[in-house]
């Protein structure tokens, strides 16, 4: 390709955010409101922004930070009317992964196909502000660029380079759907080819999943021990996810029934991500909010990653791709093919 | 045991309010399908003896193992060798509350908030406006005022319920009725065969009887839709709104102004409540 | 009194401190820097924010307020024995910022104001000395100075550090304190010292940006009713980490488990969870996430500052980092003064 | 360090007390199976707590997990054959999420073989025997193995 990859890569950015408020104006007119990304507190953490008018619009940025899955606003419980189903038409900018959430909330009837409008923009994968803050104090940046295949940032006046491989998300080096599956317009093309992540990872999303399953079983118990004893029990994991939209009824809450108590020792904390996770089993799109969304780092991806994994093993089944597929555990073969019962001779 | 002392014993200065005392079931009344009168005994006499409440004041009820919730203590002030909850089936611990027999213990720790201003209500004429299970602490007050009679004009009380099977306290409504010191007009939703009090919702008949304003503090319990109506009937009669009295229902945990659950604006339902007067209401934000 | 100390030797005085004391510091266990108990050989971090505040070390995230045993001694009288004690130890907290400190004075004037009293709060606030060290490297989401407070603000704290490259000046500022200071480790502070830690603090402070909250209290109970909640809690989703990170929030549960034995158990609880005024009835004062965030809003900047003449912010700006969505309190409350 | 996620105070079983296993048994086959073992005086392992659901249908998978987490040893669900559940399709369903939650409870610390799921006929009290013991004897040998 004629000049620099990267600079072809900031050069697409620019145009599609053009592109993106003419789409979004457009859209207006047929919803109440367009929910985009605006500029947060700084350049590393994009916030959602409510779009009513053209003027809103102008605040519209696209950017490598901006990774929020703003389908999890979907489900009426999020939306601002907040309890009830008001026959408020929305519209969203999706990436694709995020369309996954879209197709997947289609698939399970939580949402009617006529009540939004998608405007699909294409990907070029974002940055992981974690890795990055495992490496420098993010809390100072000043400002943060995309020069010849990293990352620049400015901290404490001094520059600091990333290649990008090293700092964006690993769903994003072994992503498979740069263009989102599902959309009523679509902003700036088709997707660029998946980008070349580290070799190995690249090939196999999962690959995190193996490692872990190679430890032995007192190793795992130890770690989850070791990890759910920071849980605080904040619940931003269930809250930012598409698909835990019965906040008011979650059984990590409620006294009827009496599942789980309020005690926050690693048991307990253990037990809610357990059951947080089979409740997500055939339905997680591993867009990684959860991850992104404790505020005590824990690896959250990796318990659904091995859930979506096994689901894919027993039923090849991947979540979110087909709206006319019904998710796995709520149908049955009456003869399963990868499942055959225990031998007890 | 411990070295904390209870609420029971020293109020505000308990050096555990979160201790309850324990207490037995001495007697339960089954005042209507989903509503039960508990007479609670305090296991531990001198506290009983010392205690003191003022109707309209509240208790948390503990079930062990359950938890706790708020209810209006209904006996009267100036019975001192028991305290009795009328408790209507509702939640989780009201449910398990529902099960126990007499015998079986519970916790209790009372008495919180601030209760009705019976002081500033001496001498002029009291009208209570009750509607099903907010007549609890209006029986509380009613006790009070008849062992004080002479203290207050006349006494008028208004209350309602969906049947007359949701009437509590039938034995003191009787009671009640038989005295010509006090007025006591019943009523329920709508016509029920057998019934000859007056028929409709408790603003209703409060409109049709439209007592007069002057020199008239009334006092009004129910559920948030009735107090709603009541509370826009008595302005139409005239009453002014320091001398309109009312409580507000909030979900409680800790009953002692720490928790931080039950704020309507600044103040809190359980220290600087439940009794609020209309004026200090419309100082606070609309969120009720 | 003022006295300095070496870096290299905070990690000693830190060990013979522990011995009579349990100390809680910051440590990065996985990514996130968190408060927990010292262990020799366990690397501080003391550059990183440490996600909650240190108020787990006075307001645990579970507690046991009592053990109840219930017994049928014959079968009408059921026996309970209850037994809650306020386990007594002597703790520091080494590392906290400022603002943590002075996070703390909305604990004091809630726990152990002039209503009722909390024991178990008051017990540990009472058995533990707070050391903090002063912010020379502000973090873009830190306001501080707006709330009235400071990078090298001293209220809270018994021992103020204040890094000077090599060494720590350190200051006492409660009777208490001095007896950390003893030993061998510590040499007297000079007149120097003293300045350098002045100018560093000075410098600290110019890098914050302050912008006014005056009047912010008497125009949020104006607006209540406005659509301007709606709009800032659009993106808001009611969850619990602004408040579980708070160094000032101070809400919590009650909660019982167990059958026959079994406790009653205090736990955080967070204003912007759904059920936390849910009512048995099912009617609940608040059911919506603007309803929520206004509450928590106005909590901060008016009601708790018309109750106790006081802000119940510290401007620590952890409820903006650690927002999934960035709400950012700042944009909310300068907002309300333009509405 | 709670190993098999006993209470971290309760000391791990001695190898006298028979482990802690939960046996969730179908109402129409499984539990009449189990039954019809004890009528026949079939030797059965001490320390298996059954308990009744109607169909394997209603098995929340969150029931094992559950007993799991708060210190059972082993949990054992069975029902009626695929194709024979009185309620036509409740094992079909149940099969799916058990199996997932087979493969899910390994990656969480938990031994492979503290959960296993099968089908018991009523008529099969022999089977019922067979999985039991064979079930406990491998629980035995995970706390033998650990201690």
């Amino acid at each position: 390709m004629a000049g620099k990859p990267i600079e072809m890569r900031n050069k697409k950015t620019k145009e599609q955010l053009e592109n993106l408020k003419t789409q979004v104006e457009e859209t207006l007119s047929q919803v109440d409101f367009v929910i985009g990304y605006a500029k947060g507190y700084d350049v590393l953490h994009p916030t959602p922004l409510f779009v009513r008018s053209t003027k809103d619009a102008q605040a519209l940025i696209w950017d490598d930070f901006c990774i929020n899955n703003l389908a999890t606003y979907l489900p009426s419980q999020k939306r601002p009317g907040g309890l009830f189903h008001p026959h408020e038409k929305i519209g969203l900018v999706v990436k694709g992964c995020d369309s996954r959430a879209v197709i997947q909330l289609l698939q399970e009837g939580i949402i009617d196909r006529e009540n939004f409008k998608i405007i699909g923009i294409s990907c070029q994968g974002k940055v992981d502000v974690k890795k990055l803050k495992n490496r420098v104090p993010i809390e100072r940046v000043e400002n943060a660029e995309i020069k010849e295949g990293s990352i620049e940032l400015t901290v404490d006046s001094r520059g600091q380079k990333y290649p990008l491989e090293e700092v964006l998300y690993s769903k994003c080096l072994s992503c498979e759907y740069p263009t989102p599956l599902i959309y009523d317009r679509l902003v700036g093309g088709e997707g660029s080819l998946r980008s070349k992540g580290p070799k190995e990872f690249a090939q196999d999303p999962y690959h995190d999943v193996e490692e872990f399953e190679k430890k032995g079983v007192n190793e795992r118990l130890d770690f989850w021990e070791q990890e759910f004893s920071r849980c605080l029990r904040c619940y931003a994991c269930r809250d930012i996810c598409p698909f835990c939209y019965c906040q008011f009824e979650c059984i990590a809450q409620t006294r009827i029934p009496h599942w789980l108590s309020q005690k926050t020792a690693s048991k307990e904390n253990k037990f809610f991500h357990m059951f947080r996770a089979m409740h997500l089993a055939g339905r997680c799109t591993e867009c990684g909010e959860c991850e992104r969304a404790c505020p005590v780092d824990l690896p959250l991806l990796l318990l659904h990653k091995k859930m979506n994994k096994k689901v894919s093993e027993l039923f090849g089944y991947k979540s979110g791709i087909n709206p006319k597929l019904r998710p796995p555990l709520i149908i049955f073969q009456p003869e399963e093919k990868n499942i055959e019962e225990e031998k007890w001779e | 045991m411990t070295e904390f002392s209870t609420l029971m014993e020293k109020g505000k200065e308990a050096t555990n309010p979160y201790l309850p005392e324990v207490a037995v079931i001495q007697k339960i009344v089954d005042e209507t399908s989903d509503i039960k009168t508990f007479r609670l005994v305090i296991k531990n006499r001198e506290k009983l003896k010392k205690f003191s409440f003022t109707s309209g004041q509240v208790g948390q009820v503990s079930l062990f193992g359950v938890g706790e919730s708020t209810f209006a203590i209904s006996s009267s002030p100036k019975t001192k060798d028991f305290l009795e909850f009328s408790v209507m089936r509702a939640g989780e611990n009201s449910s398990a509350l529902h099960e126990l027999s007499v015998g079986d213990a519970v916790g209790v720790r009372a008495p919180f908030g601030n209760g009705f201003p019976v002081k500033e209500m001496e001498g002029k004429n009291i009208l209570v406006i009750g509607g099903g299970i907010g007549i609890a602490p209006l029986r509380s007050l009613i006790f009070y005022l008849l062992g004080e009679r002479e203290k207050y004009k006349n006494v008028k009380i208004i209350y309602g319920a969906r049947t007359p099977n949701d009437l509590c306290f039938r034995r003191d409504l009787r009671a009640w009725k038989r005295r010509d010191d006090i007025e006591c007009i019943l009523a329920v939703d709508n016509k029920f065969p057998g019934w000859e009090g007056k028929v409709g919702f408790v603003p209703a008949i409060l409109a049709e009887e439209a007592p007069a304003p002057a020199d008239t503090v009334a006092v009004t319990c129910g559920p948030p839709i009735m107090i709603k109506f009541v509370l826009d009937e008595l302005k139409k009669l005239g009453f002014k709104k320091e001398h309109i009295v009312t409580t507000l229902e909030r979900r409680m945990k800790c009953g002692v102004g720490l928790c931080g659950r039950c704020n309507v604006g600044p103040k809190y339902v359980c220290v600087d409540g439940p009794v609020f007067t209309l004026a200090q209401l419309e100082e606070l934000p609309n969120e009720i | 009194m003022s006295k300095v100390i070496a870096v290299e030797k905070i990690d000693d005085w830190l060990d013979t401190l522990n011995e009579t004391h349990r100390i809680f510091a910051p440590f990065k266990p996985g990514g996130a820097t968190r408060f927990e108990g010292y262990q020799r050989g366990k690397e501080l971090d003391l550059e990183r924010f440490a996600v909650s505040s240190p108020k787990e070390a006075f307001f645990p995230a579970t507690e046991t307020i009592f053990n109840f045993k219930l017994g049928k001694e014959n079968v009408s009288e059921t026996v309970v024995s209850l037994e809650s004690q306020v386990k007594n130890q002597n703790q520091i907290v080494f590392g906290a910022r400022c603002c943590d400190a002075k996070g703390l004075a909305t604990f004091d004037t809630v726990f152990s104001g002039s209503g009722y009293q909390d024991p178990y709060f008051k017990k540990k606030r009472n058995t533990t000395l707070l050391i903090t060290i002063a912010c020379h490297q502000p973090a873009n989401t830190c306001f501080c100075t707006s709330v009235g407070g400071g990078p090298a603000d001293p209220k809270g704290a018994d021992i103020l550090l204040t890094s000077l490259d090599d060494k720590y000046l350190a200051q006492t500022f409660s009777t208490k304190a001095k007896t950390l200071l003893a030993g061998s480790f510590f040499t007297d502070a000079t007149q120097k010292d003293l300045k350098e830690a002045k100018d560093k603090n000075e410098a600290a402070r110019q890098k914050l940006k302050t912008f006014s909250v005056e009047r912010v209290s008497q125009k949020l109970t104006k607006i209540f009713e406005s659509e301007y909640w709606n709009e800032k809690a659009a993106k808001c989703l009611s969850c619990g980490a602004c408040t579980y990170t708070c160094p000032t929030c101070y809400c919590f549960n009650l909660t019982d488990e167990g059958k026959s034995t079994g406790e009653r158990v205090r736990t955080w609880d967070s204003c912007m969870f759904p059920q936390f005024t849910l009512e048995a009835s099912g009617h609940n004062p608040r059911p919506k996430k603007d309803h929520r965030l206004r509450n928590r809003v106005n909590h901060k900047f008016s009601y708790f500052p018309t109750q106790h003449r006081m802000l119940s912010c510290v401007g620590c700006g952890r409820c903006i980092r650690h927002c999934p969505v960035s709400v950012d309190i700042r944009e909310i409350v300068r907002g309300v003064q333009e509405v | 360090m709670s190993r098999g996620n006993l209470e971290p105070e309760k000391e791990p079983v001695k190898n006298g007390t028979p482990p802690k296993i939960i046996a969730f048994l179908c109402n129409w086959c499984s539990y009449v199976g189990a039954d019809m073992a004890g009528t026949t005086r079939l030797k059965q392992p001490e320390g298996v707590e059954v308990i009744l659901v109607p169909c394997t249908g209603r098995m929340d998978p969150l029931f094992p997990m559950k007993a799991l987490v708060e210190g059972a040893e082993g949990v054992l669900v069975s029902g009626c054959h695929p194709g024979e559940c009185h309620h036509q399709d409740g094992n079909l369903y149940a099969r799916r999420r058990l199996e997932v939650l087979k493969g899910f409870l390994p990656f969480m610390g938990f031994e492979e073989e503290r959960f296993s799921y099968t089908w018991i006929s009523a008529s099969e009290g022999k089977k019922w025997q067979q999985v039991v013991t064979k079930f406990t004897e491998r629980i035995k040998s995970l706390n033998g193995k650990k201690d």
